[in-house]
């Protein structure tokens, strides 16, 4: 059992500290930006009354989808309210909404290049296996070295193992674009560019927006563990929970994560899934009374 | 004592002259006082016929959790007077305290000796120039309730500072950071700590006495320890160190030999300091 | 000027396709290279298609026709050939060549209809003028024109996925039809029709090609309606082109047992049409004549009848033999003919299930006429029957049934055939 | 006894069906009932299939045929109606007994094969005794008996995924088989297949039921298929039964102008038989008669020929006006026919398309004769025409070409048109 | 914003509590059968040598997918015992092995139930979301006051984490099987059992499979949490690391994760889908080597 000790370890933890020494002003940058983004969004959030906010959100859920999941989430954004965490779910929710924007601003370029070439693609997938595969823990690392602690490196954490369905899901959502379609577009010698924007991406958006919700589930599985750096929120508590066993504290923070977790899975699910709509959504019914006239017959 | 030979650490009593069973000894990796102590308790116990067997757990509700329920037998150095009185509170019954071996352990909040600020009260009003950030450690730390919960009111900094938690070593990579561009920086500290002399720090004053006196680091056993382990706790029961023992033996086994040659630190500072520990039972 | 030339096309897909071509041409089979992981989906095609003409290409499932349509577009890159399209070499041409060819010359209409779900009817209409680069207004009239042209005026705001099957595909055709060009391809655009509406468009198409003139070319697994549709029909069988000819050739010359099997369930009597099967008249006299020249002609040739022509080649009309023999007694100085509303006549294109029609009421040969009214050929009655026939050489009728001396067996040509059906002439005939 | 006998059988789908049963009998719609959320799939069907007999139901797309079907083997309970299968009610019974049922009496052959694809073909093919709990070795022995009959013999081994299509619905019909029921119930068996291979299959299954003497439900929207397979045929649209009957009660008798319009494409040559379009001979004579007699019959009923029978029925010749007219005068005493070669004579079955080519190459009308070799009727030429003309009816036929006294419009039966084709016989006739 | 408080965390922490004293009993027993268990095979795999075992490992990837798959592994499997996390690995391959099986037990019974049934399937639906939704760390808390520390804990967690796609595929693998080919069974008379084992739980192996692999991922996610309440292996190596911001040593943890990962993803996979087994995987070859029959003309 004598195998040569192979320091791997270590020579990531050169290249890290080196990054951390010579892209500091990058890594300064970057940290300026996100914490701008998303202190900006939760002191946002949190400013609204919570009365407000929760009108808001389930009237959302009204617009796209139905009573039922307004009602629904109604009730669970005051059982939040009522277990004393909006505080946090705002601050949790800002931090996994910035997350999946800059996620989303990264995933869709690089799924487009992927679906346009397979050489990208096949450079591509090991590296999102990696990213996925990793655990989340490990990123924790090097983000604190970059970032210190706080919720700039658990956003940098969160958005790394957040990007990969990102990615598969527009490159799936693309090439997933029936293949007549785009050969209607190339028979009518529409241009690369003209069936990219034209065709291939209008038509994946279901795909690319159940790949988003990926995302946002994601971050938000993350945003739990960003609290071990120090970023607030609900995962915060559910972290010290756990270090102090507080159950209580947890199963309070917990639930307020499924009940944030379901709503904006529904939530995003019915964006991109118009079937999703159910037909007591406002959406679907103000379509309904905008096309009066009869469609059955043929 | 459960039975998984943790392949990185433990002794299996090579000494071999008899078996007296396996004791488990709980600690937090990154506070140096229970790695020490617990290194230093392996090398003699498993002298005296032991097995050891090291459980690192990275928080500290979870030995005390472990020690009631007997998977940890013993977690040395606890804090159990001041820091971890709330831990007692809930779980001391089902603990044995075996005796304390150094009696001057001490929270304390510092900042970098280039800040001319002395005092918790100086930080009133300062919350912009230290990002309102009190840099801590592990939320289960006691240090951590103290500062969160008693230091924070007392000195009513809450509306400006918030304690930030994370990890020990969160906390000494920020400070390493701040020190090394002479940056503004408030961390939670204790004593004794090898990082109170590794880093240009100073204490502040804690006027209002927030966070607690000096107090004792015990050995806590899990109830009937004396009983199942007598020789063992008889001599643990004698171990006293006082500032510059304890000191040298943390910045021996931290600081001279570092992650993974705990042993040989343990060993080297035996030989350097040959009459301090008590003589051993068997 | 042909619209559509392709030249020696292969296709071969797999790795190094180019070596799978130069195996083929040394005699390899297909079964050979499959065996080596290539597959010779469009085995050295050729064929002409002329401007306003429907080409058909039919074909069992696997037979290449798609791959041979994608590569007339250049969608696939032939591995070996070359494509002309209205002159213009479309293979090796820079990729904005192509998509230009592709814009101003062809379109194409999807066997699933291939419709843009997201853009309503009338921008799925416009797609090709927009492609083209055409303001909005004008695309949306033209959208509009074509539109109403399939019968879908007023649909122009809804979405695709509101619409029938059939409607779906006629706002594909809608679309080629608005992007004008003068090629349509369309790869088994009806194939995924009810049988009803898929008849519907057939008809449509047809009248619209005849309306616009456009050049199309069509693939269809099913037989009817290549022959329905096609001026030429293209038989493919395993990346092969069998054989080209138009429905009546293909029908009626088979080129090998593998074409034959494929048409053997057609209706013959909707494809063969009166000039498949019509013939010259034996006999024919000029309406001037008189009752014993008529007499004269009868007698030399043995015919029972005769055509009576006008000088403009117009028919005159039939004059039967005991008439005219009646008349020579008598010492008749004017043709005894039936009267001519009693000639039956028809057009060149007439089917010959309309012919039965015809020839069941009326007992005189059907005389077949050009668009100019002139005599081209006549059709008796015991010709039509034989058309109609399995197959239309005597030779290969079931023994069994038949006697082997029956008149159409003794070597003459079929126009001698043309007997009046009458016993005492058949037992003359012996 | 029926095989199978299903009454007012109906299938609503939705919530409350029973509901829509009501609506539907107070004369409700299936699109009112759409309205309400509720699918009428099936609609009051009742019909019933003899033993032995090919059933075929047929219609478009979504019209209720796959329904049905479910209904009869019980996949699918009835909203309202009953069905009988070999006099056993399986409606309303317990989940056990229809499983019998299933077990003993029917089987199914499914579109898309539904082969078990993780068992061996052989497995696959002893799937139904496996399940009514036969041994192995006498299951495997009649698996293999039915892979043989329908040519898989040696297959048993494979796996379904290692045959092509066409071998893999001959292993659901192998199952089928093998199972040993009388009963076999088959939704659209062919569809997925290619024409040839279809048209195979087709010949395969007539051949299997003729031996195998089964009772064949069959499903399909192809009318050909329909029409060559069913003995009946039951026109479906819109989850109503349109018209039951055989394919030449549908042919020559449309119910509606949706069955009309449904059978247009129909290739009447092969689907009308000499049974359908034969006529009985107008003048009939003993064949001991002499000239005399002849002449008589012919001159009374006005007949340019008369079939001349001998006692048992069998055709012993046809005797022509003027050869009879000839021997009276000459006072020849024997008849003086065409010999008998000469008669063409056929079965009941002959395909329109056959008689063609036997007309064709014989000038006296056919005599079609039953299994003994007894004449039934006859066929003229001009009834052949008719016949195979689009439209029955003289009365439809285009006015443009036909003179309005040509003598098929006289008035009289079609049996009177069966004069000979020559005109002074016709200018006689007026 | 005086919503009253909502003291779920009290219920839920008093019912645990409860639970506790008074199940303890089950608790134990529960304890010693996971820890016999776990500790069963992880003695196992540690005594055998680990060349040994890596060449095992290779040569079971050989046999069901590929040369190239069999060599990738060696490498990974070598680059383990390099990075000196051999054993860390074979104790968590051994938690993650239990905690499929024992979720497996669950789920496969409780799929094939919900796929039976529509009521039964409403019912699992949301209970399964919850459990995927609840953060993994919430369940640590009760695990803990059930079973203490150490690897008991970690495995409890696990399972309940892991269970969801081991049900949903399932009931997805059932639901799936083509309709006519239930019908077949059906329409020949079989029984509700025949069709279950004869027909419907044949087909649905690839989902199951696919589902067991999930099953895997899942678990081996939560090994890495469950080394926060003791439980060894690479999960503990991992979180120490972070608490100690030991940037080599959590990289060679992590990337032992990712190696053991991604061979478990790609062994499991080729077990449930055939089309995944390379042509040189050694089962492909000897198939083909039986069938010697020429099988492609029809
Ligand atoms: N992109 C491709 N890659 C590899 N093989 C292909 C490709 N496209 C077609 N083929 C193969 O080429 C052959 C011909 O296919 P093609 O689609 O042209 O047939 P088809 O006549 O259009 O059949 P269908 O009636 O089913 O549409 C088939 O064997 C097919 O498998
Ligand atoms: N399980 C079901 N639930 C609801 N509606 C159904 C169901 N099965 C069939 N239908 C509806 O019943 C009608 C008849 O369907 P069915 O499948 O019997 O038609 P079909 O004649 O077999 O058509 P095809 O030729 O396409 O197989 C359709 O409108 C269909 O949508
Ligand atoms: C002071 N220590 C960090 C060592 C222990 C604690 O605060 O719990
Ligand atoms: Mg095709
Ligand atoms: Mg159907």
């Amino acid at each position: 059992m004598d195998f040569p000790r192979i320091p791997i370890g270590d020579w990531v933890a050169t290249g890290i500290d080196w990054l951390t020494i010579n892209a500091d002003f990058f890594f300064d940058f970057l940290s300026t930006i996100m914490k701008f983004l998303v202190e900006g969004l939760s002191d946002v959030l949190i400013a609204v009354p919570w009365p407000v906010m929760v009108l808001v959100l389930a009237a959302l859920g009204w617009v796209l989808r139905s009573v039922r999941f307004a009602a629904l989430s109604l009730v669970g954004f005051l059982l939040i309210v009522g277990m004393n965490q909006w505080d946090n779910a705002m601050l949790t929710l800002s931090m996994v909404l910035i997350a999946t924007l800059l996620a989303v601003i990264v995933a869709i370029p690089l799924g487009i290049a992927a679906a346009q070439s397979d050489s990208v693609s096949a450079a591509v997938k090991p590296i999102l296996d990696f990213m996925q595969t990793m655990p989340a823990f490990v990123y924790l690392i090097p983000a604190v070295t970059f970032f210190s602690i706080g919720v700039v490196p658990g956003l940098f954490s969160t958005i790394i193992f957040a990007l990969p369905p990102g990615v598969r899901m527009t490159e799936l959502g693309i090439r997933g674009v029936a293949e007549e379609t785009v050969e209607a577009g190339q028979a009518f010698g529409a241009k690369r560019s003209e069936i990219l924007f034209g065709i291939q991406l209008p038509l994946a958006v279901p795909t690319i927006m159940a790949g988003i919700n990926q995302v946002i589930m994601l971050a938000l599985s993350m945003a739990v563990i960003a609290g071990i750096v120090g970023a607030d929120g609900l995962g915060k508590e559910v972290v010290s929970s756990i270090s102090t066993l507080n159950l209580a504290k947890g199963v309070e923070a917990g639930l307020s994560v499924v009940f944030l977790a379901i709503f904006l899975d529904r939530f995003t699910g019915a964006l991109g899934d118009k079937k999703a709509r159910g037909k007591s959504s406002l959406l679907a019914l103000a379509r309904k009374a905008r096309s009066s006239e009869p469609v059955t017959a043929a | 004592a459960c039975g998984t030979d943790d392949p990185t650490t433990g002794n299996t009593g090579d000494t071999g002259a008899k078996d007296m069973g396996t004791i488990t000894l709980g600690f937090v990796p990154s506070w140096t006082d229970g790695l020490s102590t617990a290194y230093l308790l392996d090398n003699q116990l498993t002298e005296m016929g032991y097995t050891v067997k090291m459980e690192t757990i990275s928080e500290a509700a979870l030995i005390y959790q472990a020690v009631t329920t007997g998977d940890v037998d013993m977690y040395p150095s606890a804090w159990p007077e001041v820091t971890h009185a709330s831990y007692m509170e809930k779980y001391g019954e089902k603990i044995d305290d075996l005796g304390t071996y150094y009696d001057n352990a001490k929270l304390t909040w510092a900042v970098p000796e280039y800040m001319d600020i002395n005092s918790i009260e100086e930080l009133k009003g300062m919350g912009d120039t230290f990002d309102g950030k009190i840099i801590g450690i592990e939320p289960s730390a006691g240090l951590t309730e103290a500062s969160q919960d008693r230091v924070l009111p007392q000195y009513e900094l809450g509306d400006e500072f918030e304690v930030v938690t994370s990890s020990t070593t969160a906390m000494l990579a920020e400070l390493k950071k701040a020190t090394s561009t002479e940056a503004p920086i408030v961390v939670t500290l204790w004593r004794p700590f090898w990082a109170n002399a590794e880093f240009p720090v100073k204490d502040l004053e804690d006027p209002k006495g927030a966070l607690g006196e000096a107090e004792g680091l015990h050995f806590l056993g899990t109830k009937g320890f004396a009983d199942e382990f007598p020789e063992a706790a008889e001599w643990i029961g004698q171990l006293k160190l006082d500032d510059d023992q304890y000191g040298s033996l943390e910045d021996m086994v931290v600081n001279e030999y570092g992650d993974g040659k705990e042993k040989e630190a343990v060993s080297a500072w035996i030989e350097k300091n040959p009459d301090v520990l008590p003589a051993l039972t068997s | 000027m042909a619209a559509i030339n392709a030249e020696g096309l292969y296709k071969v897909f797999g790795k190094r396709p180019k070596r799978g071509v130069a195996e083929l041409e040394r005699g390899k089979t297909r079964e050979d290279l499959q065996k080596q992981g290539l597959t010779a989906a469009v085995i050295d095609a050729s064929f002409t298609v002329d401007p306003g003409e429907i080409f058909v290409v039919m074909g069992l499932s696997g037979s290449g026709k798609s791959t041979l349509i994608r590569m007339i577009n250049g969608l696939f890159e032939p591995t070996a050939g070359t494509v002309t399209i209205a002159d213009q070499l479309i293979t090796d041409v820079s990729p904005e060549k192509l998509r230009a060819v592709r814009r101003e010359k062809i379109s194409m209409v999807f066997q699933h209809f291939a419709l843009l779900p997201h853009r309503t009817v009338g921008e799925n209409a416009a797609y090709g003028l927009q492609i083209q680069g055409l303001n909005k207004a004008d695309r949306e009239k033209a959208a509009n024109k074509a539109l109403d042209e399939v019968g879908l005026g007023g649909w122009g705001g809804h979405l695709p996925g509101q619409l029938s099957g059939g409607m779906q595909q006629r706002v594909g055709l809608a679309r080629a039809l608005a992007a004008g060009t003068d090629i349509m391809l369309m790869d088994e655009a009806f194939s995924a029709l009810d049988p009803l509406i898929r008849r519907g468009m057939q008809d449509q198409l047809i009248e619209l090609q005849q309306r616009l003139e456009k050049t199309i070319l069509f693939i269809t697994h099913d037989l009817n309606e290549a022959m329905r549709l096609g001026d030429r029909i293209a038989m493919m069988r395993d990346g092969r082109i069998e054989q080209i000819g138009t429905a009546e050739q293909i029908l009626n010359e088979p080129k090998n047992n593998y074409v034959a099997s494929f048409i053997q369930d057609v209706d013959r009597t909707r494809v063969l049409t009166a000039a498949n099967v019509m013939e010259p008249a034996q006999g024919v006299i000029g309406a001037g004549s008189g009752p014993q020249t008529a007499h004269k002609v009868m007698r030399e040739g043995q015919h029972n009848w005769i055509l009576v022509q006008n000088r403009d080649r117009t028919p005159a009309g039939i004059l039967w033999e005991p008439d005219v023999a009646e008349a020579v007694r008598t010492g008749r100085k004017d043709l005894p003919w039936s009267p001519v509303h009693e000639m039956p006549t028809v057009a060149q294109d007439t089917s010959l299930a309309d012919l039965f029609a015809v020839s069941a009421q009326h007992l005189n040969p059907i005389v077949v006429l050009d668009e100019n009214g002139r005599t081209v050929g006549v059709i008796p009655r015991v010709t039509l029957l034989a058309a109609a026939a399995n197959n239309g050489q005597g030779a290969d009728m079931p023994e069994s049934w038949g006697s082997p001396d029956s008149p159409l067996n003794d070597g003459e040509s079929m126009a001698d055939s043309a007997t009046p059906d009458v016993p005492h002439v058949m037992e003359g005939a012996k």
